[in-house]
């Protein structure tokens, strides 16, 4: 299925915009992770980054399904 | 009651402890972040901080409703500013009421620790020569 | 810096804020007691605050210069209210900027606990039918 | 001689005033202490109280001399 992924802080740089659609074979954030490194490889050089779906941190792998709102999170810095 | 709040308007503190302040509190502890003029030997220009507003929400509500599971607290503010933020300006402040200040002073430097760790909020520091996104690079 | 004041007027938290807050500051700590409504189950009506003013005003620096040595913080305010107060009113405001807010809170924790341990400072809790100074009798 | 002891909180209430000034034979604090005690019974009911001498307190015992501003700090309860 296609996905749009949000970008937030760094990772807006790294995809030059606020959001991009890729296309995903399996329906998991695992394999979205290994779509998106290779699209972007400058993913890999962030210290850490989570994925967060409908607004929640995503802690290990998870099933994604249509409608899903699906954001990259690079290291938080706020306070 | 718990007050939560993302804004791109200056901070206010006397705002925050009226909000916190009832008649069964003791203690009020604020803690109150500002924007440093440099960082590891460099000028900080300005600060850009962005948010995941409903995620920022969200995660700041289950700081407090962390708080109040662990601590007797009477009321808990979380304001945090967003936009560009010059040096002196205050990017967030928190307040904690209680009967008794211990509690105050524990939950207010756990709301700090915690939204520094989890709260979708990023901050770019913009120097004279340069700019960086804080923490993004190992 | 240290600012220690002791006085009758009401005091203001944005005012200690300023006096604290310097371009070097990355977070403030902020101590803000505030006169309760009930104490062992007895309404409180209000409380009379009497100073050893000199003497009070020299353990109070004492506490300030503990802190320099102990923690790196920039400025330091305590500032304590005096006279008849009521539910509600604020004693006592105590703030420290720090570079990093871990010192801060320390700062802020250990002058509120030194204060209410050394400072020459009484107050009488006037009850609907009685009233007591504070800790006197065992 | 004869010293004056300035009184704050509940042992103002027990002197009935600000100040009183009392003879003492020997020129120490522990002397001044029963001195006090026995002129004034209910300085025994406090849960505890100091001497400060020239706003200082005196931790132990404390030689005595003209001009001491000498003071009486009954248990503490600002902030």
């Amino acid at each position: 299925m296609i996905v749009e992924v949000h970008a937030y802080g760094i990772v807006k740089d790294i995809f030059k915009k606020k959001s991009v659609q890729v296309e995903i074979q399996i329906n998991s954030t695992s394999h979205l992770r290994e779509v998106l490194e290779s699209l972007y490889p400058d993913l890999k050089t962030l210290s850490v980054y989570r994925f967060a779906v409908n607004e929640e941190y995503v802690l290990n792998d998870m099933i994604l399904k249509e409608g899903d709102e699906i954001a990259i999170i690079p290291p938080v810095s706020g306070g | 009651m718990t007050y939560i709040e993302i804004s791109e308007n200056p901070l206010d503190v006397q705002t925050c402890i009226n909000l916190v302040l009832t008649p069964e509190t003791g203690g009020i502890n604020v803690f109150v972040g500002s924007v440093r003029n440099m960082t590891n030997g460099k000028k900080v220009v300005r600060l850009e901080f962005e948010a995941y507003t409903s995620m920022a929400l969200k995660e700041m509500k289950k700081i407090a409703a962390s708080i109040e599971k662990k601590w007797p607290v009477i009321n808990i503010v979380i304001h945090h500013r967003t936009g560009v933020l010059s040096v002196g300006d205050i990017p967030v402040i928190i307040a904690v009421s209680a009967a008794h200040r211990d509690a105050a002073f524990s939950a207010c430097k756990f709301a700090i620790d915690e939204l520094k760790e989890k709260v979708p909020i990023w901050k770019k520091e913009i120097f004279e020569d340069g700019e960086e996104w804080v923490s993004a690079h190992p």
